[in-house]
């Protein structure tokens, strides 16, 4: 049961991320662009979490948790510039 | 698995240096970050890729990862970062001071922004 | 009698088939609104909770294979609930910053989104009730 | 346990650190510790270089990790001179930073010292990915020491140089990665000692690494194609910076001399000496080149870097010519190029200085203050680099071309003599026009039509000139670098030996790789408990 | 509660930050404990002079109730947003709304625009500079005002009792 | 008595006069003269000896390698030209004493002069063929600086380097020829090179040995065609030129064909190109002697055709010529010398040395006329004077030549116009300016010399006049000694008298003497035949072809080196798509042994991604914050690849640095221009895909090849040691920190450097800010948006409890000191976005290079910990403690070089973005400003 449920899962995130990808690419607009950019981030938090679980190993859960950290950090970065223009003032 | 492993190292060392070959130095700092990106995909795999084998000793001998390109990888994503930090300022500085983001500096053909 | 590995399992492959729908519908949220702000409550509401169900799914799991409770996974997902509202308000902000166009009938009628008006504009306006 | 081996890395790491730690205040405490470690620098390398004559090749093992495991550095008389050699430069170019042009910026003493780390690390590496490591240190140092002082061409030059090497750095991985991915090991007496077992379908593969590597060395020590951002850059350098850098190039010579007689040497079966072919055409190229450079220059620094051009391609023959006698005789030409180029650097600049508005321009201008001296120094500076008796570029040049074998001779010979020809032509039109062609000049020669002398006038001018006047630390760093010439011709007969027993030393692979591994020995043996 | 001592600048921090220690530790051993506790002191006397408003909790149980009822809407607010996509022919009629704000310290207005941005319908989208007003995003919202009176006793009250009373 | 010190005497008491005062002249001369009066009795000491047959060779080792040692030699040639060299060297220190003016630098003209005679010495002493290279070249020098003496002349200056350039190249090529000549022989022992005459002449390479040797020897004696510089080497004060035309410079061009005439002569080839070069020298020379109107520009054509009568002697294979050769050497060097010092004193004098102007001048100065008179008398060929006898042996030995063959008739014909047209420039030279009518205006009252001035000149004319008369009382003995060593085997007997009765090289004497005077007589046609022809300056000809070779350099090196990037990548990548791409073409199969691993979806979507956005990225490289976020997209996948292939220390290592530099490349999207603008051509944009493309074939290759290979690594040493030796279970990490925990060393240090020299950039930089953003907007006035505010304090405390649970977990789980320190940097970099600089630095008192270079030292100090137990730089210890309560502790020293990691990533990072960020804050183009521009 749960190897169906972990590859629907899976198969659903892989989607979900090719759709963000066609976000990113189409825009139009940069605030569509950077929004499928973070959607891409927090999808990947969860393709980590399905692949450790895959493995049955939680040696990735940093890399999730830095993600979820590195990835907003980015977005805020990026949203400042559109707003600001200089990320550091 | 392998032959997508080298297209994909391939189509990004390809990328990044065509940008390289830009005439500004932003397209060149970005086309640079992609190389990097590239070489450090090539040297991670030059130990093979292995699936679910982390160099974690666990105890018991398991089939692992070979350690030895990671850590290099990982001193060359650094040592990269620090070059690309480097590279990124110097690009800021000849654009200040050159008057023009062309790497051969030698084109004024923007309108001069304010500048402090 | 379903045993408790058994239901804890079934609950288990609830969230992860949970959080991949959401996270899907949110990714098409993402694709098929028709305007930003329309488009910013999907990935914004749905992919969050989609990716807090696989993280409680995965601490359900791990609590059942490994010896103890996983519950590091809740860090993430609560680092995840406090980030995604301000991400998704500064994307908001940056998109009102720059007028993105809105779909046909949104009523629209603030002081940022006026051509000629500036964001100072709208503070302005709030000091004139 | 014998620490020597690792000091002229750790010596200048930790001064370096801590002159960084104090960045502002006054200058006087940061060059006296810059000075000192320097010279204490100098003092451990000659120790080495002592110790290396025995013949010996003596390694140290970071970490107390065995090779060919851990990381070690290895003292052979290569290295040992080539460390030597640096510390020498650096002292002189040192002295000079330390009147003044050390101050133009923030930290400059704490990056000589890095890049001092960075140059003896590469030159005492016995690792491949260590090797890598150190020239990034270097580079980086490079780059900033580079960016020492400003201004635009620093900044122009600077760019391109910093882009260029980041490619190189790239390069540097995949090569390094190609040759850990077929051979397995990074330790290069043990890459040297594996490659002939290496079956043919990956022989392929570590030729192409080989190659990449031969392609990262070679823009590093500024070979034809790829040497076209040196004369810009160097140009632009702060002096004492100019000045050792001139050792920076001779990084790249190091390493391509080192992993192509060693890893790929003659053990290496159908790798053997793969290099040396195309280093000895290109070469030859990059000799003609650099003597259309130095005929083609407008300033007298542009002028010097071609002179490092011609040198370059002068070692890169002799690595080329691949003989014992070809390879002694380019490493007594790397010791006097690198000290004389560094010397004519830090002359240039003075030059430039006292010529006021005209600076390093080939064009007539005010005459400099100090004739006698600084023409003198030119002159020999001059006659040095362009391999005229009796300075030591002479016997340097002498040496190579002697080292050429029949077919060699028809190619490097014209090619060779040219371009000195052409280093002749354009520094005496140089000279001629700094030194002679002056300003002042037609004033004296009114005078000497006249016949008297205003003494008013003169008195007047030496006031001025007092200002202007090149103070004892820059003579000290010049004299220390230029005066290395004569000394060279005078003591060229214990440098020979020494040049000669190391280049015996660097055809002996087998010997290099047992000091180093021992073979016999099961490998788990080597694996000491800290 | 816990009180503030100078060494212990903001104690719910402190609880919070061991709690967490654990929680990434996985373990409640006394090491851990000692490391946590070390932490969840030092990193607060490190932070703080970069909290610029301290919230201060007053009501603790009101918190908590606020806590559950915002997860509740969120799974409504979850339902609706997909209910909306899935259905493309669904008429929405998406409206920029002005939230007059009440509350007025820093950290509990970004408290509220986040729950405004996480609950149905909804997103948080500008505050103005003089914190007075909020910009909302509504995806489907008739009646403008039933939503700013759903917002303002839903969830911004509570707030104004927990923390600001 | 050491040999050596005829040559150091000189040299080093060249010293003595720079040291003495430029005032007092008379000291200055005498400490000059002393060194070379005490080398000229050094010589007269082995003397004797040597006329007695005897040659002294010394040698002293000096450079084993290059077979060159400091081996000198006294035979009877270099005796010959030693007392020439030392004996007129003397009287031109005399003679100069009184012709330097007192604006003139005595000090540096003598020691010049000495070093000039040294170098002059050790070429006719050098018994070594590379020491002989190492003063030939010496000579070059010295005579440039002689020549451009008074440098204040363009003459001098011009004149002095084409010297140089001339008989420099000269120099290179008898360098080659010399290392030829070893290479033949074996040795560079010039004995035994004299003494391998048949296995030189036998060796392919004698011709291009010989060739290199006489083009050396030819430009130094400015044999035809390179006789063009000496003429303007007489910008030179009239001692140099003096010197130069008598006893060195050019004598050392027919010193080295006498001295390599053992082994070189007696084949064709040197008759021909020795021979024919002298006849056509001879005849050049004398021709343009006779149409010079500057006294010096006909006494230096007369060398050059007296040079040219001396090679042609040399070049006849002939004993007696080469002998007869030898003569006129010293008969020349003492004439010439005699005659240029008149020169000198005319011009001195009067202020002039045009022959037009001058005439009548015995009148003030008639022991200057009698000078020139004996002087030009022996140069003629008169009978009784020192140049009558070579005159009449070259007359002699000429009718014997083969060198035509069939036309061998013409050799005394040319040999006789030769010295006819010597007799008619002498008498033009000592009859135009000494006698023929009244004195003219002159620039200068002329006046007799000083005595002392003249004396030299005086002694010259006696010795010339001596050695006419008594040729054989003089001579014999040191041409028979100077023959020894120039001569395969003994000099024949010698019967140098003056007359030997009636013959026919006599009658060709004769006719020489009177033709000559005739053509004097008649000269005037001679100039208008001469008017034909556009007169051509050598000096504005070689001029004119060096600038223009300078010209053509620079086009070459400008086209070449035309300070574009991209050229140079464009070779960069075309050297390695050769070399390395040229190699795997090589590879018969690409594909190795080892099986392929099966895809799955998750992949192939990753590696699209992947390379989607890294096409978007190159593509949509114009619009710059598109192509941004694409490669930031490729970094997260790139990150996403290394934790799907085991990797999860690189992964989190690339996400943190892929976030940072996405914030450094933010900020430089905002300080650099907005737009690209579209530069390169369909052309050039096609050349560069193609580049690309198959360099990224090239890696794909590489990368498929050797990951279808099977490796045996060293990497299992580090899984079976990384517990027991490393006490850590990442090995990944041990091999961080402990097996190759210098690499991370020098990695932390490249990070520190970074950031220092970043800070060093960021001094005194005045940067651009646009004032609105690329579609023309105003920037938003929400500096500082509270709800980001307010997030980033709550994160930074959780993020510095990440930091040290990842800190803490490296050693034995994913994790480390550089990842912790991205964390804590990149939380306080949220804290800037969110506050600015201004309030984040108010509230961190500390700055940040002490903080990295601090990390650096802590990983050092580390290291060096382990020195001081006796044990290698960065060794490690591992101690286990047990403590109450907390049960057992393992503490790793590496932990504390982990430590310093961290330190250095904090820090560095900080100083980047903080200091980047510092420079904006007070300066931020207000939108006030902008509206009232508008
Ligand atoms: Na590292
Ligand atoms: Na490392």
């Amino acid at each position: 049961m749960l190897d169906i449920a972990l590859w629907i899962s899976l198969a659903l995130f892989t989607a979900a991320t090719l759709l963000t990808l066609y976000r990113a690419a189409i825009g139009p607009d940069l605030p569509d662009r950077i929004l499928a950019l973070d959607t891409l981030y927090v999808n990947s938090i969860a393709l980590i979490v399905l692949f450790g679980i895959w493995l049955n190993d939680k040696i990735y859960f940093e890399a999730a948790l830095l993600i979820a950290m590195l990835g907003f950090i980015s977005t805020v970065a990026v949203c400042k510039y559109l707003l600001r223009g200089d990320i550091i003032e | 698995m392998e032959a997508l492993f080298s297209m994909t190292t391939g189509v990004l060392a390809a990328c990044g240096l065509f940008l390289a070959l830009r005439g500004r130095t932003f397209p060149v700092v970005v086309g640079l970050t992609l190389l990097s990106y590239a070489v450090n995909l090539f040297l991670f795999s030059m130990g093979g890729l292995t699936t679910g084998g982390a160099a974690l000793i666990k105890g018991q001998g398991g089939d692992y990862a070979d350690p030895l390109p990671q850590a290099l990888v990982l001193t060359a994503i650094v040592i990269g970062f620090a070059m690309t930090a480097f590279s990124v300022i110097l690009a800021i500085r000849a654009r200040s001071d050159l008057g023009s983001d062309h790497v051969n500096g030698n084109r004024l053909d923007e309108p001069r922004e304010e500048s402090s | 009698m379903i045993g408790f590995h058994t239901a804890m399992e079934g609950v288990i492959a609830f969230f992860m088939v949970a959080g991949g729908v959401f996270a899907f519908i949110g990714a098409l949220g993402l694709t098929h609104l028709r305007d930003f702000y329309m488009r910013l409550h999907g990935p914004t509401k749905t992919t969050t909770l989609g990716v807090g169900c696989v993280l409680i799914a995965s601490m359900g799991y791990f609590s059942l294979v490994k010896e103890g409770l996983s519950y590091q996974e809740l860090l993430i997902t609560v680092f995840l609930f406090i980030t995604a509202p301000v991400s998704a308000h500064l994307l908001a902000k940056s998109a009102l910053h720059q007028k993105l166009p809105r779909f046909e009938p949104t009523r629209d009628d603030i002081p940022e989104l006026k051509e000629q008006g500036e964001d100072d504009e709208g503070e302005r306006a709030s000091r004139q009730p | 346990m014998d620490h020597l081996i690792a000091l002229p890395i750790l010596l200048p790491l930790v001064a370096g650190l801590g002159l960084l730690l104090n960045r502002e205040g006054p200058a006087t405490p940061r060059r006296v510790v810059s000075l000192v470690a320097t010279a204490l620098l100098l003092a451990v390398c000659a120790l080495l270089l002592v110790q290396s004559a025995d013949g010996t090749i003596r390694y140290y093992a970071l970490g107390d990790w065995q090779p060919p495991f851990g990381i070690i550095l290895v003292a052979d008389r290569l290295s040992a001179l080539m460390v030597t050699l640096t510390a020498l430069l650096a002292l002189g170019s040192l002295l000079y930073a330390s009147a003044g042009n050390d101050e133009q910026g923030s930290n400059f003493h704490g990056l000589f010292q890095l890049q001092l780390m960075g140059i003896n690390g590469a030159f005492l590496t016995g690792d491949l990915f260590n090797l890598f490591v150190f020239f990034e240190v270097l580079l980086i140092a490079s780059y900033s020491l580079l960016m020492h002082g400003g201004g635009k061409a620093r900044i122009h030059s600077g760019f391109h140089y910093v882009v260029l090497n980041l490619a190189g750095s790239a390069l540097f991985l995949i090569g390094l990665g190609v040759l850990y991915g077929t051979i397995g090991t990074l330790n290069m007496a043990d890459m040297a000692a594996k490659v002939p077992g290496l079956d043919s379908s990956r022989l392929v593969l570590a030729k192409a690494g080989a190659m990449l590597l031969l392609v990262v060395f070679g823009l590093k020590s500024a070979i034809l194609p790829l040497y076209f951002w040196l004369p810009r850059a160097y140009a632009a350098a702060a002096a004492p910076v100019a000045a050792l850098f001139a050792i920076l190039t001779k990084v790249g010579i190091y390493a391509i001399l080192r992993v192509f007689t060693l890893i790929f040497g003659a053990q290496a079966g159908a790798l053997a000496y793969l290099a040396q072919p195309w280093v000895w055409w290109l070469s030859l190229a990059t000799l003609a080149l650099g003597g259309v450079g130095v005929l083609s220059s407008r300033d007298l620094r542009t002028q010097v870097a071609y002179l490092i051009i011609i040198s370059v391609g002068t070692l890169l023959a002799g690595i080329g010519m691949n003989s014992i006698d070809a390879n002694a005789a380019l490493l007594y030409y790397m010791v006097h190029t690198t000290l004389v180029t560094g010397g004519l650097f830090l002359l240039v600049d003075i030059i430039a200085h006292q010529r006021g508005k005209a600076g390093a321009r080939i064009v007539r201008g005010r005459a400099v203050n100090q004739t006698a001296l600084l023409g003198t120094l030119f002159f020999i500076g001059a006659l040095t680099v362009a391999g005229i008796p009796p300075f030591s570029g002479a016997v340097g040049k002498a040496l190579v071309l002697k080292a050429a074998t029949a077919s060699q001779l028809v190619w490097l010979w014209p090619v060779l003599l040219i371009s000195s020809l052409a280093a002749i032509v354009a520094l005496s039109r140089t000279g001629s026009t700094l030194f002679w062609r002056t300003s002042g000049g037609e004033r004296r020669r009114e005078r000497h039509e006249s016949g008297e002398r205003d003494k008013e006038h003169e008195r007047d001018k030496d006031s001025e000139r007092g200002q202007r006047r090149v103070g004892a630390m820059r003579t000290a760093g010049l004299l220390l670098l230029l005066g290395a010439s004569p000394l060279l011709v005078i003591f060229a007969g214990p440098l020979t030996d020494f040049t000669s027993a190391t280049a015996d030393q660097l055809a002996d692979q087998e010997a290099y790789i047992r000091s180093i591994i021992e073979r016999e020995a099961p490998s788990d043996a080597t694996g000491d408990e800290p | 509660m816990i009180p503030v001592r100078p060494w212990l600048p903001m104690p719910l921090l402190s609880v919070l930050l061991l709690a967490m220690w654990l929680m990434l530790q996985q373990s409640v051993s006394v090491g851990q404990l000692l490391l946590g506790g070390f932490l969840a002191l030092v990193i607060p006397l490190i932070t703080r002079p970069f909290w610029e408003s301290q919230p201060t909790v007053k009501r603790p149980w009101l918190l908590l109730r606020y806590v559950l009822r915002v997860l509740g809407d969120i799974i409504v607010a979850n339902y609706e947003v997909s209910k909306l996509i899935l259905n493309p022919r669904s008429r929405m009629s998406p409206v920029f709304i002005e939230y007059p704000l009440e509350l007025e310290e820093a950290f509990t207005i970004t408290i509220l625009a986040s729950t405004i941005t996480l609950t149905p319908g909804t997103v948080s989208a500008h505050l103005r500079l003089d914190r007075r007003t909020l910009v909302v995003h509504a995806l489907n919202a008739e009646d403008v005002q039933a939503t700013i009176d759903r917002i303002h006793h839903r969830y911004e009250r509570p707030l104004k009792e927990i923390f600001e009373c | 008595m050491p040999l050596l010190l005829i040559v150091l005497l000189p040299l080093v008491g060249g010293l003595l006069p720079i040291m003495s005062s430029n005032e007092r002249r008379g000291a200055c001369a005498a400490v000059a003269a002393a060194p070379v009066l005490i080398a000229l009795a050094v010589a007269l000491y082995y003397a004797g000896a040597v006329l007695d047959g005897e040659v002294f060779r010394q040698a002293y080792r000096w450079i084993p390698a290059l077979d060159l040692s400091l081996a000198l030699r006294l035979d009877g040639l270099s005796l010959l030209f030693v007392l020439l060299i030392l004996g007129i060297g003397l009287l031109i220190i005399v003679y100069a004493r009184y012709y330097l003016l007192a604006s003139d630098n005595a000090p540096r003209f003598y020691a010049f002069l000495l070093l000039f005679m040294a170098a002059m010495l050790g070429i006719v002493m050098a018994d070594n063929l590379l020491l002989l290279w190492f003063f030939w070249e010496l000579t070059s020098l010295s005579s440039f600086l002689l020549i451009g003496y008074w440098y204040h002349q363009s003459e001098a200056r011009k004149g002095a380097r084409m010297a140089l350039t001339v008989t420099g190249a000269g120099g290179l090529a008898l360098l080659a020829g010399l290392l030829l000549l070893g290479r033949i022989v074996g040795s560079y022992d010039l004995q035994v090179v004299l003494d391998s005459r048949d296995m030189i002449q036998a060796d392919p390479r004698y011709l291009p040995a010989l060739l290199l040797v006489l083009l050396g020897a030819f430009t130094k004696s400015a044999q035809f065609p390179f006789q063009f510089w000496l003429p303007h080497a007489m910008a030179a004060p009239t001692p140099v030129s003096a010197f130069l035309h008598s006893a060195t410079m050019v004598k050392a061009g027919v010193f080295l064909l006498a001295r390599m005439h053992p082994a070189l002569a007696g084949s064709p080839e040197w008759l021909y190109l020795v021979g024919l070069t002298g006849l056509a020298t001879m005849l050049y020379g004398g021709y343009f002697a006779l149409l010079k109107y500057d006294l010096k520009g006909v006494l230096a054509n007369s060398t050059i055709s007296q040079l040219g009568l001396i090679t042609l002697l040399l070049g006849l294979n002939n004993q007696i010529a080469t002998v007869a050769a030898l003569f006129q050497i010293l008969s020349h060097a003492l004439f010439k010398a005699a005659l240029f010092m008149t020169a000198g004193i005319v011009d001195h004098e009067t202020g002039t040395r045009d022959i037009r102007k001058l005439q009548g001048l015995w009148r003030t100065m008639p022991l200057v006329a009698v000078v020139a008179v004996v002087a030009g008398a022996s140069l003629a060929g008169v009978p009784y004077f020192s140049g009558f006898l070579p005159k009449e042996m070259l007359l002699k030995e000429s009718l014997d030549t083969q060198l035509l063959g069939g036309l061998s008739w013409l050799i005394p014909v040319l040999a006789t116009l030769g010295s006819l047209l010597s007799v008619a420039y002498t008498i033009r030279l000592v009859n135009n300016v000494f006698f023929q009518g009244p004195m003219p205006e002159l620039p200068k009252t002329p006046h007799a010399p000083p005595r002392l001035m003249i004396a030299p000149g005086l002694l010259l004319a006696a010795l010339s006049l001596l050695i006419g008369t008594l040729p054989a009382l003089t001579t014999t003995a040191l041409l028979t000694a100077a023959g020894n060593a120039a001569l395969v085997g003994d000099t024949p007997e010698l019967h140098l008298v003056v007359w030997q009765g009636f013959s026919l090289p006599l009658l060709m004497s004769a006719i020489a003497l009177i033709g000559g005077a005739a053509l004097y007589w008649q000269r005037k046609y001679l100039f208008a035949f001469q008017r034909q022809f556009r007169a051509r300056d050598a000096r504005l000809l070689f001029e004119a072809s060096v600038q223009s070779l300078v010209h053509t350099t620079q086009r070459v090196i400008d086209t070449l080196e035309n300070g574009s990037l991209q050229r140079y990548m464009l070779w960069l990548v075309i050297t390695i798509l050769g070399l390395v791409g040229g190699t795997l073409l090589d590879a018969t199969e690409l594909r190795g042994p080892l099986p392929l691993q099966p895809l799955d979806g998750v992949v192939i979507v990753g590696a699209g991604m992947a390379i989607f956005a890294g096409l978007a990225t190159a593509i949509l490289h114009r619009r710059r914050l598109i192509s941004l976020l694409m490669l930031s997209i490729v970094g997260l996948m790139t990150s996403l690849a290394f934790a799907r292939f085991s990797a999860p220390d690189v992964a989190l290592t690339q996400l943190a640095v892929e976030v940072v530099t996405m914030i450094l490349l933010m900020l430089a999207l905002f300080f650099l221009p907005q737009r690209t603008p579209k530069e390169s051509g369909a052309a050039r944009i096609l050349r560069d895909v193609l580049l690309a493309t198959a360099f990224g074939g090239t890696v794909a290759s590489l990368n498929f090849a050797v990951l279808t290979r099977p490796l045996e690594s060293i990497s299992q040493f580090f899984i079976a040691n990384s517990v027991p030796g490393g006490g850590g279970y990442n090995v990944v990490n041990v091999i961080l920190v402990d097996f190759r925990g210098f690499d991370t060393l020098g990695e932390i240090t490249v990070l520190c450097i970074a950031a220092v020299g970043i800070y060093k950039l960021l001094n005194r930089l005045r940067l651009f800010m646009p004032s609105s953003d690329a579609e023309g907007r105003p920037w938003s006035r929400d500096r500082h948006p509270l709800i980001l505010i307010s997030v980033s304090q709550t994160i930074l405390p959780l993020a510095l409890l990440v930091s040290a649970f990842i800190f803490l977990r490296g050693h034995n789980a994913p994790g480390g000191g550089f990842i912790a320190g991205l964390v804590t940097a990149v939380a306080l970099i949220l804290l800037y976005i969110a506050h600015g600089v201004d309030w984040c630095q108010r509230r961190m008192s500390f700055q940040y290079q002490p903080i990295a270079v601090a990390g650096v030292g802590l990983a050092t100090l580390t290291g060096l910990g382990s020195l001081a137990l006796g044990y290698p730089f960065l060794t490690s210890a591992i101690g286990t403690f047990y403590l109450p309560l907390i049960g057992k502790i393992k503490l790793v020293t590496t932990t504390l070089f982990d430590l310093g990691v961290y330190l250095t990533v904090v820090g560095a990072t900080l100083m980047i973005l903080a200091n980047l960020g510092k420079l904006t804050t007070t300066h931020r183009p207000s939108k006030q400003k902008d509206k009232e521009k508008a």
